[in-house]
């Protein structure tokens, strides 16, 4: 234990009565509650935190915020690490674990700061004009760059952790909790509205946290908690804290992230560790402050350099001193601030350098009271030390001799740059101001207002209300972005610390032509890390544009992006990941299929039995057993996820007639019928029966996969098109449960179930009726028959599903009933020649799949126009057949290829392909269906099922699609 | 089917002589030397002239390209390239720089194909690093179903030349561990089809290479110059009208994927597409994670790690008309789901910065190269999700077709007319329905 | 995230909505009197605007009524709202 | 035949049976849980869909054969003793009975043509939400508004609900919602809605013969 050497006897915000243990990389410290690992490390005397991206530089905790660039850490480890994450928000809890990454094998010998050394060969750019010969050898080079670059180290585990996301409605959203958004809060609360505050930050507060500043006569934070302690008790406001909006979205919709868990050591399994916030607001209040910029000197990066405004927070916040030897550079009065709470902190300040000629402000008159030395238009020209800072040298701007100052922190201001990101997310614009020297939102698009340092109004006057803040007047601020080098010397000017781009590498854009701002971004990184330029963006554009003798809004700036601060995608995602990524619709017998042994197949969102397990089965061979009995006698299949539509209305044999492209005019009661309905543009859309139940009244399935679709549109047709049409439609997929009753056995079972007489004369094939089934009132029957064998469809009220199955299974017992899953189904439709999905995949014509004769010519209906488009009557279009294999037993596999020669040089001509496959159990071979060019001209013709992709090529005889009983003799027996 | 072998040879001539210092480790050393002084313009920054042989307007991938193969194997050196804003910076800097050619139908595999073959040479071509990475690319599937469809397109692949392999589950586990393969998945991993040759490149490098390469052979790169208007006479373009001027041409060449539509209209033309917004995302830099292209099966999200250690991911366009280059919450939630569904890893890397491009999508889901149905004018566009890919072999067919008043037998399915005809490349079967492509 | 007026449901947000394309895109009232050129402008060509748009919507999730819009492809500010079969100018 | 009928009853199964276990989960709170749920099986659920021309009969009939006009306004719904009716869409509603004491043949039967009647209550599962954190639940998947000034008894609205399809009905300020969702959805759902509670602590209650 090292016992906090930095620490301050009092002041901040922390529970001193409390100790906190934590380890980075290895070496077990001490804080206290109200700590970040940042404020934690530097009571611990720690500066030296990490390495630069590129040159490995080493460097120290910058900033005391979410801008903070060089202050990254692996945070935890094993299955809960995060890399990349901000030792300056990172809230210290008992046991934290932390690493510093991009560094090997330690962080304070890392092999690669070799890096550093080759700096000048490595400018902005490099890798595009090198690493190009020999060709081949890119990959390897690559694997290096790779390794190099990268900043932590991601865990390749599962995240143990839970997240979830959650909409909220406000009348007011205040994004920001310091004096302007506590303030606004207040107002709207006080005339009654809904208000939403949020606050990136474990408290409220904001700079009045890290500022010495008396509101009314007492301490700023009283007037802090008194107006947040009233806030969150009353009725229609919520405030959240550690809650970080990022986003911006159309009418006013903020999204924000919640971090309910990351500051406990253990975690409540019931609550998220994030919680993602959408938030539509009526009015938005964006009062989300502003971040210090500092200024690009020579040599600007080194451990202890730090901006003035995170110094005095380490020491108000946080009760740590940042240093006991200080050295200030600035270029307004603000930054003064630091050099009196450090003195008061007894620390000494041994100069203030600042570049304004004149320098007569009331604070820096408190300064040079206290005997501190300010010189005026001076900047830094050089630093020396290399894992801690120890002497600034610096001169005078207009040149003249160096003075060297020891310390062991360097403060550095350069004025503040408003946070106008979600400003410019939600499309306002933002303009330059050149007095403050800082960007400003102007023009809003949505209805949204900046108030406070984010619309650039810094004092407590703009942001209080019938409150008074302790202001002093202060003199302008001069606006600089960097400093020269002395003459002859080639310091690097770092403006982004993070990726290591430097002024010089700027100038570089500038001379190669990558001019405009994006250019400038992309080709140096600039702005590009995890920071996203949030102390580097405005600096490197006002370098560029000095380079170009143009003012910073001549050169422009690059549009914010969401997020504002990164989101883990744990918090984007939410609930919907693994199991719960997408609902699972389940059948009523679900149960059942799932307690007798079924292997589920996915069908949509459906699971449905693919088959039913015995011991020592292969789907190949479960399949031919159930579909054997059912050949042999009787076996049932759920069909339950088939799409029905109910349709009624005195039109709804009119709207069948322009939907599908059949007749239904003169479609009997009672009598059901397969229709295929087109696509808009001409091609085969869906297939199923529909049925007419009574003069006015039809039910339509449609395949499993178009029933959401199909209804869509019919609703489409109905609402927008022809709504003179009186029709209703309704989904009523899951008001049934449907069971095919296969086999030739299937007439006795059934009829010892059902209050008809199904006798084939009395309910011959495509017959359908109303009835009661096995006691169950409400049923419907339907003599349709996928199999190709005598068959019957049953619908009943899906909650008697199980009952009317249960039914079958036991009045069928003596008749040897089974069950059947859709491979079975699919070996009897592939048997019969019946096309499915596999064919009628959105590139097939009905002429293609052998259905041209249903299209009627008496009348008009939907794609009906467009299917007789040249390109869609080709003969020479791929159309269904059957194949088999010449040698009478390979199995022929989907997704083959129909070849003439495949073993012919590429680009072998390709003359269709195997669709669907299946072991006919009836003729005892491997069975297919495939699209051909030229289709049934080809019967007779050999071809080969090439599939190259396991260097097969199975020889194949073209023959029907009708393997079995071509004239559907069985099923009307 | 091409007559005479799959694929024009493509062969890179030695660079001609090179006014600018050429890029190679040894100028690299030479002028870290002198600090990186002696460092010339990339491209030049010309003044528009009164009138070129061809303008080409848009200066992303596509438009720089067409200008360096028109300067390079055609002969035609006066070429204008007209950028309303700074070069790259549509769909060309804002793509999740995916390369592949692992397509269906014939007339897309045969033009990606001749892309990815040019790919293969462009970074020595150009004299400039693309970063063109064969680290390949594999499709998830997730059903029986899915498999057979993948396997029908690895076949074809394979059949016209193009390198493809399916892998089983555990080959795709023992490559990707990471992913998903416990019992806690909504949609299991089946296997995958896996194109070795696929990868990625470096976007922003692809336009600053061919620009650098075109500029050095003579064509004027023209940056915030916006073309307003054509000028038509007598049923022909002759030049057009731009901010900066007229400028007249014997030949004007559209390249603007994402305007195309509003480009058109000034002409009088009304086309098979729709402007929508695809959106694209990266995390903070990683050290390496993700060694392949991986694209989800069972939802909309595909997602590689680029050199920087970001990893690049997207998913599915918005599905509504629309300009802004900005996207909303939902769908960026479904493909983030997506993603941590497919590798549950993801979910505690953080999402660092999400955009938008605004992409043609055409009505068969295929882009459109051709001629115009006006004289002298030319069409490019309506790439969907795969104009990045395409850029070399984009360019190169365009220029052939600018060069000879006729597209190459790679482009001449992608016509205006295969609409009418009912001749569609529809790579998917979806329809008309720019949201299904 | 677009807020759609649904002129039932009142402003409900996109992801109870299906965006249903281009509704200047009218169905033929005459099918059989339909040139093959007008039914390929029907289904294919696309103005396309940078700017308003007339579109449908199908409210799926909710009232699952399909409606007119008119947006701004450019803002995506949402101007006025119609039941599929009505007029957006009244 | 005809014996078909004198089966015994045939057992009714709710897609949630099963499913459901009573008792008290998630996070203890103080005070108890903040979530109470559990089923209404056996539901009878009427879909009435009139045309614009036959709408104002169609209530008519509906007030007559129940005793109260269905809501005219949308995403309105209305209780008389047990009976719900909720719009649904324009001159569209469902009557929602914890009997069959109407049933869709019987009003069918005397609204003619001027309305289709359909038959929902196999095809949809509803879950009875309450307890004083209902209306912070509902926001965890779910878009609107469920501030009581928004939402309160007698307004109902289909939605987005947990990745599924839902109808929402506010039947008491206490408050009390009646979640409607497709059948096949209903596992999914229960899993999701469960799951959701969990930080507020849930009881489930037994469900009655009749919802």
């Amino acid at each position: 234990m090292t016992g906090q050497p930095w620490r301050l006897e009092n002041g901040g915000h922390i529970d001193r009565s409390c100790s906190l243990s934590f380890a980075f990389d290895g070496k077990i410290m001490e804080g206290h509650p109200g700590d970040t690992l940042a404020s934690a490390l530097l009571a611990n005397g720690t500066h030296l935190v990490g390495r630069s991206f590129k040159y490995h530089r080493p460097r120290g905790i910058f900033s005391a915020g979410v801008e903070e660039p060089n202050a990254l850490v692996e945070l935890r480890t094993g299955n809960r690490q995060e890399p990349n994450s901000l030792a300056t928000t990172t809230e210290l809890f008992d046991g934290l674990e932390a690493s510093s990454q991009n560094r090997w094998p330690n962080l304070r010998f890392d092999f690669s700061q070799a890096n550093g050394a080759l700096s000048r060969f490595l400018p902005a750019g490099f890798y595009y004009k090198t690493f190009m010969w020999p060709a081949n050898l890119w990959l390897t080079y690559e694997h290096f760059i790779r390794k190099a670059a990268g900043m932590g180290i991601a865990s390749r585990e599962s995240d143990p952790d839970r997240y979830e996301s959650r909409s909220a409605h406000c009348d007011v959203l205040v994004v920001g909790g310091g004096p302007a958004g506590l303030t606004a809060a207040m107002t709207a609360a006080e005339i009654g509205e809904r208000v939403i505050v949020l606050e990136q930050a474990p408290h409220f507060g904001g700079w009045l946290r890290r500022e010495k500043r008396t509101i009314d006569g007492s301490p700023a934070m009283d007037w802090v908690d008194a107006v947040s302690t009233r806030l969150s008790a009353m009725a229609d406001v919520r405030v959240l804290t550690r809650t970080s909006a990022f986003g911006y979205y159309d009418h006013n919709m903020i999204t924000a992230v919640e971090r309910v868990q990351d500051h406990v050591p253990k975690s409540d399994p019931f609550l998220p560790r994030q919680r993602l916030w959408s938030i539509r607001a009526k009015r938005v209040v964006l009062a989300t402050g502003a971040v210090e910029q500092p200024i690009a000197f020579p040599e600007n990066d080194r451990p202890g350099v730090m901006l003035a405004g995170a110094a005095r927070t380490y020491i108000n916040e946080y009760g740590v001193l940042p240093g006991r030897m200080a050295v200030l550079q600035t270029n307004n009065d603000n930054a003064y601030r630091s050099a009196i709470d450090l003195l008061d902190a007894g620390a000494r300040v041994t100069a203030v350098l600042d570049v304004r000629d004149h320098v007569d402000g009331h604070l820096p008159n408190q300064v040079r009271d206290r005997g501190v030395p300010i010189l005026q238009g001076y900047g830094v020209v050089e630093t020396k030390g290399y894992f801690a800072i120890r002497q600034v040298l610096a001169r005078p701007l207009v040149g003249g001799p160096v003075r060297r100052y020891d310390c062991d922190l360097l403060c550095v201001s350069g004025g503040w740059a408003p946070q106008v990101h979600l400003h410019s997310q939600s499309g306002g614009k933002v303009v330059f101001d050149a007095e403050k020297g800082c960007f400003l939102p102007s023009e809003a698009r949505q209805n949204c207002v900046s108030i406070g340092s984010a619309a650039g109004l810094f004092t407590l006057k703009d942001c209080l209300k019938g409150a008074n803040g302790d202001d002093v007047p202060e003199q302008a601020i001069k606006p600089t972005w960097s400093l020269p080098n002395a003459p002859g010397r080639h310091g690097k000017r770092f403006v982004d610390f993070q990726d290591d781009v430097t002024a010089e590498d700027v100038a570089l854009a500038h001379r190669e032509g990558y001019v405009s701002v994006e250019h400038l971004k992309r080709y140096t990184t600039l702005g590009m890390g995890t920071d996203q330029g949030k102390t580097s963006n405005v600096i490197g554009l006002a370098i560029m544009a000095k380079l170009k003798g143009q003012n910073i809004p001549a050169v422009g700036t690059t549009k914010f992006r969401p997020p504002y601060t990164a989101v883990s995608m744990g918090a984007m995602a939410g609930r919907a990941v693994g199991h719960h990524f997408q609902p699972l619709r389940r059948s009523p017998m679900d149960n059942w299929h799932h307690d007798n042994g079924c292997k589920w197949v996915d069908a949509g969102l459906w699971r449905r039995p693919h088959f039913y397990t015995r011991p020592g089965e292969d789907v190949n061979s479960a399949a031919l057993r159930e579909g054997r009995t059912v050949r042999a006698g009787v076996g049932i299949v759920d069909v339950s996820t088939l799409g029905k539509i109910d349709i009624q209305g005195p039109d709804a044999a009119e709207l069948l007639n322009r939907i599908y492209v059949n007749g239904w005019k003169k479609l009997a009661v009672g009598k059901a019928r397969y229709g295929v309905m087109l696509r808009e543009d001409g091609m085969a859309y869906d297939d199923g029966t529909t049925s007419r139940l009574s003069e006015n009244h039809f039910i339509m399935t449609t395949t499993t996969a178009n029933a959401g679709p199909v209804l869509a549109k019919l609703e489409y047709y109905l609402q927008a098109v022809w709504p003179e049409l009186r029709v209703q439609v309704a989904c009523v997929t899951d008001q049934y449960a449907a069971i095919a009753v296969a086999g030739p056995k299937s007439r006795d079972v059934m009829q010892r179930l059902i209050d008809l007489d199904i006798s084939n004369d009395a309910f011959p094939f495509m017959a359908a009726a109303p009835c009661c089934f096995a006691g169950i009132a409400g049923a419907r029957l339907f003599r349709i028959s996928f199999s190709g064998e005598l068959a019957y469809e049953i619908n009943v009220p899906a909650d008697y599903g199980q009952a009317a199955w249960n039914a079958l299974l036991e009045t069928g017992r003596e008749d040897g009933v089974g069950v059947y899953g859709i491979e079975a189904m699919s070996a009897f439709r592939i048997e019969k020649g019946h096309v499915a999905g596999p064919e009628i995949n959105g590139q097939t014509t009905i002429g293609d799949l052998g259905l041209g004769g249903l299209q009627s010519e008496q009348k008009h209906n939907i794609g009906k126009s467009l299917a007789i488009r040249e390109g869609l009557i080709d003969p020479a279009r791929p159309a269904v057949v059957g194949l088999v294999p010449v040698d009478g037993k390979t199995w022929i596999k989907a997704g083959a290829q129909l070849v003439e020669n495949p073993d012919a040089p590429p680009p072998v001509a390709m003359l269709g392909h195997v669709t669907s496959i299946a072991y006919s159990g009836e003729l005892n071979h491997p069975i297919a269906l495939a699209l051909l060019s030229g289709g049934k001209e080809r019967a007779g013709e050999e071809l080969y099922a090439a599939f190259p992709l396991r260097n097969e090529a199975v020889r194949v005889r073209v023959v029907s699609p009708h393997f079995v009983d071509p004239d559907g003799e069985r099923m009307r027996v | 089917m091409l007559k005479g072998g799959l694929y024009p040879s493509v062969r890179f001539p030695q660079m001609e002589a090179y006014e600018l210092t050429r890029y190679s480790i040894f100028s690299l050393i030479k002028q870290g030397l002198i600090r990186h002084t002696g460092w010339k313009r990339a491209w030049r920054n010309p003044e528009p002239k009164a009138a070129y042989d061809v303008i080409i307007i848009g200066g992303g991938g596509h438009g720089l390209a067409t200008a360096y193969y028109l300067a390079k194997l055609h002969g035609i050196h006066n070429v204008a390239v007209l950028e309303k804003g700074w070069l790259g910076g549509g769909n060309t800097g804002r793509n999740t720089t995916i390369i592949r050619s692992n397509y269906l139908l014939d007339p897309n595999a045969h033009l990606y194909e001749h892309s990815m073959k040019l790919w293969e040479g462009l970074s020595q071509d150009l004299n400039f690093n693309v970063m063109f990475s064969q680290r390949g690319v594999l499709n998830l599937c997730h059903s029986k179903a899915q498999t057979d469809a993948f396997a029908r397109r690895g076949n074809a692949m394979r059949l016209n030349g193009i390198d493809a392999e399916l892998l089983s589950r555990d080959e795709v586990r023992k490559r990707i561990p990471e992913l998903d393969f416990s019992d806690q998945v909504r949609f299991p991993i089946c296997g995958g089809l896996l194109q070795p040759r696929g990868g990625t490149a470096r976007h922003d490098g692809v336009a600053w290479g061919f620009a650098r390469a075109a500029d050095q052979r003579g064509v004027d790169i023209i940056q915030n110059c916006e073309v307003t208007d054509f000028i038509i006479e007598g049923g022909r373009v002759t030049g057009v009208e731009t901010t900066r001027g007229k400028i007249t041409a014997g030949k004007v060449a559209m390249a603007v994927a994402g305007h195309t539509g509003v480009l058109a209209q000034k002409a009088g033309l009304t086309l098979p597409i729709e402007s929508h917004i695809l959106q694209a995302m990266v995390s903070e830099p990683l050290k390496p994670l993700l060694d392949t292209v991986v694209t989800f099966g069972a939802g909309h999200f595909y997602i590689s790690q680029s050199d920087k250690g970001g990893m690049v991911f997207g998913g599915d366009i918005e599905g509504y008309n629309s300009y802004a280059q900005r996207g909303n919450l939902p769908t960026l939630e479904h493909v983030i789901s997506a993603g941590v569904s497919m590798m549950p890893c993801l979910s505690r890397v953080r999402m660092l910065r999400s955009w938008g491009g605004t992409v043609d999508m055409t009505m068969d889901g295929s882009p459109i190269i051709g001629k115009a149905p006006i004289e002298g004018l030319f069409i490019n566009g309506g790439w969907n999700y795969g104009g990045f890919k395409a850029t070399p072999g984009s360019g190169w067919v365009y220029a052939h077709t600018i060069a000879n008043d006729a597209p190459h037998p790679l482009n001449e399915a992608f016509t205006l007319e295969r609409f009418a005809r009912g001749r569609l490349i529809d790579e998917r079967g979806a329809g008309a329905n720019p949201a299904l492509h | 995230m677009l807020l759609i007026k649904c002129p039932w449901c009142g402003e409900r947000d996109m992801v109870e909505f299906t965006h249903g394309g281009d509704a200047t895109k009218v169905y033929p009232k005459d099918p059989n009197a339909t040139t093959s050129e007008e039914w390929h402008d029907f289904i294919y060509l696309r103005e396309n605007p940078c700017g308003e748009h007339v579109e449908y919507w199908h409210h799926v999730a909710g009232c699952r009524q399909w409606l007119k819009v008119r947006r701004d492809t450019t803002t995506h500010d949402i101007l006025t709202t119609a039941p599929a079969d009505g007029d957006l100018d009244t | 035949m005809g014996s078909a009928c004198v089966f015994d009853k045939p057992e009714r199964l709710s897609a949630l049976s099963g499913v459901i276990e009573p008792g008290t989960f998630g996070r203890k709170i103080a005070g108890g849980p903040g979530i109470t749920l559990r089923e209404r099986p056996n539901l009878s659920i009427i879909q009435v869909a009139a045309y614009a021309d036959t709408a104002e009969e169609t209530g008519a009939v509906i007030q007559d054969l129940i005793g109260v006009l269905p809501p005219p306004e949308p995403n309105r719904s209305i209780m008389v003793d047990s009976i719900q009716i909720c719009w649904i869409a324009p001159h569209k509603w469902w009557i929602i009975e914890t009997d069959q004491r109407h049933g869709a043949e019987f009003i069918a039967g005397h609204l003619g043509n001027g309305a289709a009647v359909t038959s929902q209550g196999h095809g949809r599962s509803c879950i009875r939400l309450s307890g004083p954190s209902a209306r912070d639940l509902l926001p965890k998947g779910c878009t609107l508004d469920f501030h009581p000034s928004r939402f309160s008894a007698g307004h109902c609205a289909q939605t987005s609900l947990g990745h599924s399809n839902a109808l929402i009905n506010c039947i008491d300020d206490e408050p009390i919602f009646d979640l409607y969702v497709f059948r096949s959805y209903a596992v999914s759902f229960w899993e999701w809605i469960a799951d959701a509670a969990g930080e507020f602590g849930y009881q489930v209650s037994s469900s009655p013969e009749h919802g």
